[in-house]
């Protein structure tokens, strides 16, 4: 065991050491065990703080972008309130409604959240320092991505709640709607990556023909941070859990940690989004060149997460929130085109780069000026061709008005 | 598509953005709605019975509490009937008064009315707590003049209660000032913005002759086409000398009655200025004893607040309390189309036309 | 214990047979369509079981089960449709009850 | 200004219609038959220079012997309006027509007036209690109101 | 053969997996149904893992519990009202007799009857590109197989809206 591996820019060569300290030195299976524990633990030090840190970090920024001061009494800064709300969450009465289901109710919460930590487990916070390196990393996070459905379907079905039932619905629906431009907006970095795993596309993003992917998939990145923010709920297309239409969704029936385990399940899975981006698109651990030397990639990417995620703050603070027609109508006919298209001029550019004798600088440019261009141009032809729909649904047969509600009107 | 079964949704009375104790009976059909039945009273506080056991200057703190949002308003509109009623007369300065905090309330009114509008359409906070800074402003103003921030009992029968201080008047012209420039910032953040018009723009279509049908009035009324403001229509108090004009949206959507309540409240600002410059000096307090006894008869007064024509029909019988207290208030009778507009639409469509209507439900259930 | 070709056969056969049974013993054509995909997921751990105990270096095995997986999703597809359709003529999804040719 | 058109000249053109309708007339009011309610209403809405397109608003008031309901009438056309009463003395089953066939504005106001008054509008489609809650006994609005005294005074005095 | 561990997780699965499904078979209630068919979805996910066919794995893990058992579980909520009770229909006894004849049978002959001939080599790790090889390879490839199997898809996925949509 080399002791200068422990150095704080190395950290992900820790786990490396121990293991192979271990299956030197112990019996065969600490080798697997010690490391798994390194590694949770680890990732456990970077999510817990993160949980409560990045709540007070929207409360605070949302405040600022509101002009109110935010959380400021609870510790300095107001740093301690998202650990006084934590401890009010855990000793609030438990309600379950009568009418519940009770084992879908009760599950619910947990199925949420297992999937959201699962994610982490091949996300590289920096090189070796995966917890699991996938070689079907991109695979993996997709599907273990489309797990949260299921959770907010039992939520929603499960608590005997109309308002529950209808964020249900809209779960599925807008779910799977974004899941499709979501994966299609992932391909293009398969394809310029060749890999699906993340450690493998993260390595691609500096190897010196291409830098990071942003420079030559600026749409999948448009594409990928709209359909990612439909997923993880947040406020242009938060439509599961819109709070003027109804009420809090799937989680309206849900009281102290069961609630507590939603609200952890989506901001885990938030800064996965954010993660996840960072990694596909802005390079992962790598950070701006003439500091690389300094700062530890592990903090480049945790600082990434951060950046996304007050983009994510930053939408929510300014837009309104889209209709479910709308949002429907947005992935099948604004987005899933343009990924398909995007897909198709990456592959393109694929088989040509493999067929060149130019420089790759000289590529990249090319590439690069030719994607922003095509960006745009699609953008704006497309969003003139389409427009979002404003008409009052078609399809009901007649309005039924005065006398379709039963008649008798029960007092509460 | 389906054949789908209608269920009844219960939107309200304790729900996120019915404006209160408001409850809407939806039967949807999956998202669609497709009936409406608004039920009201749970904020009924019966103040047109104990108006009848008060004097008429005791009936004023009840208009506070009835727009609690316009309470400069709802005030005028009870002295603007009390006057005719009693005849009495009110001298320039106060008139000047009276116009200056009308346009005030309505510009303050109007900034939370747009706000909630806009959290209703999913907004989270951000230009509603815009609009909040600058109706803070003007709850500082009528601070001033009135020594309340909510409930004013401002402006009483033949006048008002007391002449504004002096500092009064360098902050409202700093104000008038400002003003325009922050109406720009919120029109810069939201007029334009496409997710804002792809939800507003033909949702909740009011027709211009339905509108006037339903004696819809204020906004809802002219966001339909409809050209009339009882400031023009029916001047009171000194609105015959200013210069301004009534905003009219074009078919009645929501994104009209937005619209309509932003120049309102330029054209406030225009209508403060000219007034702040005209203003004659003078005694603006009431002439008349704290009780008086009108001559019997009935009569019927009303001023245009931000929400529409609030009307008070009074009738005497020569006591000093009014033997009838009829309150005609604007945000009631402007949801009685809130059914036809709302049906067809989407969940989501719903809330964001009520919102739109802005109701107080204070006004509402009396 | 060490796991083999045999473990992963019997697994299968007790899956498929599951799925079997309800197919044949349900009401509710919902469920007869899971209990089609479980037989469906019991055939492909057996081609996946050959392909890893057989001919390890061929892969045919896996390149089937992604054959299959396809065919599943169009039938599951397809197969809800049909159901959806037999719904809003008759507002039942009992086979026993729809078994008649006509709608 | 919204001209304030005098209960004499509406009976006037009134009269030349409907002869048997008006009951009274003076410089401001108009009272009318209660039976007569919605035929005047309507040849108010739709007479061409009435055009009282704008139901500004319907209040009862109770006058111990008898109930009376006000309409506010106004024509947003011609910036003129008309205050129209009709008198109920049928204190047990008041009833007069519905106006919501005209004015879709009637609907609440029709229905607030039932609620605190009794008043029945024949025609209205859905006559219900709206302020007050479903099943509430009494009409709180009247001056015998739960049979106190307390507040009550003597009617006015023609 | 197979590692401990994995011989371990083998166990886990199978007896999950088997539960799972017999729950699927079981249960009265067919939202609790549709819940544990994904459950069984993922174990079987699991058993590919220990077969090492990761590739598949995630594609089960997509395909299956991301977007089959969510269109199932959509079939239920659509068709709910009459339907939450999955009740056995008269032949249940038969039926049962059927399924445990056909698992001894099948039992019998795969294992009992037939002796495989086990290949001693190592299997390939990781599959991706292997299989992707084996898919479009040019000789002896299923290029053209993948491209009806896809051509399939799409006309199963129009047929499906053209027996959905409205007429």
């Amino acid at each position: 065991m080399d002791w200068r591996d422990f150095y704080i820019y190395h950290l992900g060569k820790v786990n490396e050491s121990v293991r192979s300290w271990l299956s030197a030195h112990a019996a065969g299976w600490t080798a697997y065990v010690v490391p798994a524990i390194l590694g949770a633990i680890l990732l456990l030090v970077f999510l817990l703080p993160s949980q409560l840190m990045v709540v007070w970090i929207e409360r605070r920024l949302i405040a600022r972008f509101q002009i109110r001061r935010g959380p400021n009494r609870v510790g300095p800064w107001g740093l301690l309130q998202s650990i006084v709300d934590a401890i009010k969450l855990l000793s609030k009465e438990a309600i379950m409604p009568r009418y519940a289901d009770k084992w879908p109710y009760l599950a619910a919460p947990v199925v949420g959240f297992i999937p959201a930590i699962l994610v982490y487990a091949v996300i590289p916070f920096g090189p070796d320092l995966a917890f699991a390196d996938l070689n079907i990393g991109l695979l993996y996070l997709v599907a273990i991505g489309s797990y949260s459905v299921i959770s907010v379907f039992m939520a929603g079905w499960a608590s005997s709640n109309k308002y529950a039932l209808i964020s249900a619905m809209r779960s599925v629906a807008v779910l799977v709607s974004y899941e499709i431009p979501n994966v299609l907006a992932l391909v293009g970095v398969i394809l310029l990556a060749g890999s699906l795993s993340l450690t493998d596309i993260v390595r691609a993003q500096s190897s010196g023909s291409f830098t990071w992917f942003i420079t030559v998939q600026p749409l999948a990145f448009l594409i990928f941070f709209i359909t990612a923010s439909a997923e993880v709920n947040r406020t242009p297309v938060d439509l599961i859990e819109a709070e003027q239409e109804i009420v809090a969704g799937h989680h309206t029936e849900y009281s102290g940690m069961k609630f507590g385990l939603f609200y952890v399940a989506e901001y885990t899975s938030i800064l996965a989004a954010c993660a996840v981006m960072s990694t596909l698109f802005f390079g992962g651990w790598h950070g701006i060149p003439w500091l690389e030397r300094y700062i530890p990639p592990w903090i480049w990417f945790i600082a990434k997460i951060y950046i996304f995620f007050a983009v994510f703050i930053w939408t929510r603070a300014t837009l309104p929130r889209l209709r479910i027609d709308q949002l429907m109508a947005f992935a099948w006919k604004f987005l899933i085109p343009l990924s398909l298209l995007n897909i198709l001029v990456t592959a393109v550019e694929v088989l040509l780069i493999d067929n060149t004798t130019l420089a790759p600088a000289v590529w990249m440019t090319l590439l690069a000026v030719v994607n922003y261009a095509l960006a745009a141009l699609l953008i704006v032809a497309w969003s003139r061709a389409f427009r979002m729909p404003r008409r009052r649904s078609a399809d009901i047969p007649e309005v039924r008005r005065l006398g379709a509600l039963p008649a008798e009107t029960p007092s509460y | 598509m389906l054949k789908t079964e209608p269920y009844v949704l219960n939107m309200g009375p304790q729900h996120p953005s019915t404006h209160g104790v408001f409850r809407m009976e939806l039967l949807l059909d999956g998202e669609t709605v497709v009936d409406m039945r608004p039920i009201m009273g749970y904020l009924h506080r019966g103040i047109e019975k104990l108006s009848e056991e008060r004097s008429y200057t005791q009936c004023i703190p009840f208009t506070d509490r009835m727009d609690y949002l316009s309470s400069m308003t709802g005030n005028l509109s009870l002295c603007l009937a009390i006057e005719k009623l009693a005849g009495i007369e009110v001298s320039e300065r106060a008139k000047y008064l009276r116009v200056i905090m009308a346009e005030l309330q309505r510009i303050a009114s109007h900034l939370f009315g747009v706000g909630t509008f806009i959290d209703d359409c999913g907004a989270s906070g951000t230009p509603f707590l815009y609009m909040l800074r600058e109706r803070e402003k003007l709850i500082d103003l009528f601070e001033m003049a009135s020594g309340a921030r909510l409930t004013y009992s401002y402006i009483r029968p033949g006048g008002v209660m007391r002449d504004v201080p002096d500092e009064f008047w360098p902050a409202v012209r700093r104000f008038v000032a400002e003003m325009p420039r922050y109406i720009d910032e919120y029109e810069q953040l939201l007029t334009g913005n496409e997710i804002l018009r792809a939800r507003t723009i033909g949702v909740g279509i009011l027709p211009r002759e339905q509108a006037i049908n339903a004696s819809a009035s204020g906004p809802v009324l002219r966001g339909s086409g409809v050209k009339w403001d009882l400031r023009k229509a029916d001047p009171y108090c000194v609105y015959d000398r200013f210069d301004f004009d009534i905003p009219t949206g074009k078919q009645g959507d929501a994104f009209d009655r937005y619209f309509v309540r932003v120049q309102e409240m330029r054209q406030s600002v225009r209508i403060l200025e000219q007034a702040i410059r005209d203003i004659p000096s003078g005694d603006p307090l009431p002439k008349v004893a704290l009780f008086f006894h009108p001559p019997a008869g009935d009569a019927y007064g009303r001023s245009e607040t931000p929400r529409g024509e609030l009307g008070f029909y009074l009738v005497s019988d020569g006591s000093i309390a009014p033997y009838r207290f009829k309150i005609r208030s604007p945000s009631f009778i402007n949801i009685t189309a809130l059914c036809d507009m709302v049906v067809g639409w989407r969940i989501a469509d719903a809330v964001a036309i009520t919102g739109s209507i802005d109701i107080v439900m204070g006004e509402v259930d009396r | 214990m060490s796991v083999g070709l045999n473990h992963f056969l019997v697994l299968s056969a007790v899956l498929f047979s599951i799925g079997m049974y309800g197919v044949l013993a349900k009401r509710n054509v919902v469920v007869i369509l899971m209990c089609v995909e479980i037989m469906l997921n019991a055939v492909i751990i057996a081609l996946v079981a050959f392909s890893r105990f057989v001919t390890p270096t061929l892969l045919t095995g896996q390149v089937f089960a992604i054959f299959v997986i396809t065919i599943a999703a169009a039938e599951a597809a397809v197969g809800l449709a049909l159901l959806i359709s037999i719904y809003r003529n008759r507002e039942n999804v009992d086979v026993e009850e729809i078994d008649l040719l006509k709608m | 200004m919204t001209q304030s058109l005098s209960g004499e000249q509406v009976a006037n053109r009134v009269r030349e219609v409907l002869p048997n309708a008006v009951v009274k007339a003076d410089g401001i009011d108009l009272y009318l038959r209660s039976e007569a309610m919605l035929d005047v209403c309507r040849f108010l809405k739709e007479a061409p220079d009435m055009e009282m397109d704008y139901l500004t608003s319907i209040t009862g008031v109770d006058y111990m012997d008898y109930l009376e309901v006000v309409y506010h009438l106004t024509s947003i056309a011609r910036n003129h309006s008309v205050v129209v009463k009709t008198k109920l003395y049928d204190r047990a089953a008041p009833e007069l027509p519905s106006v919501i066939s005209l004015w879709q504005g009637a609907e609440f106001q029709e229905r607030e007036v039932y609620d605190f008054f009794g008043i029945i509008f024949t025609g209205h489609p859905d006559l219900r209690r709206i302020l007050m809650w479903d099943g509430y006994a009494n009409f709180p609005l009247r001056k015998d109101y739960l049979g106190l005294n307390y507040g009550q005074r003597p009617a006015l005095v023609e | 053969m197979i590692t401990d561990g994995a011989a371990f997780a083998f166990w886990v699965l199978a007896v999950g997996t088997c539960l799972a499904a017999l729950s699927v078979v079981l249960l009265r209630n067919i939202f609790h149904a549709a819940l544990l068919l994904v459950l069984t979805f993922t174990g079987v996910a699991g058993i590919y893992i220990v077969l090492s066919a990761d590739f598949l794995a995630g594609v089960q893990l997509l395909i299956y519990a991301g977007a089959i058992s969510i269109l199932i579980i959509f079939a239920v909520m659509l068709t709910r009202r009459p339907v939450m009770t999955g009740g056995f229909s008269r032949f249940s006894i038969s039926a049962a007799i059927v399924a445990v004849t056909l698992v001894i049978a099948l039992i019998w002959v795969t294992v009992g009857l037939t002796d495989w001939s086990i290949s001693s080599e190592s299997p390939i790790q990781p599959t991706t590109a292997p299989l992707a090889n084996a898919l479009f390879d040019r000789t002896n490839g299923w290029v053209l197989p993948f491209e009806v199997a896809s051509i399939v898809l799409l006309a199963a996925m129009i047929g499906a809206i053209a027996i959905v949509k409205d007429k």
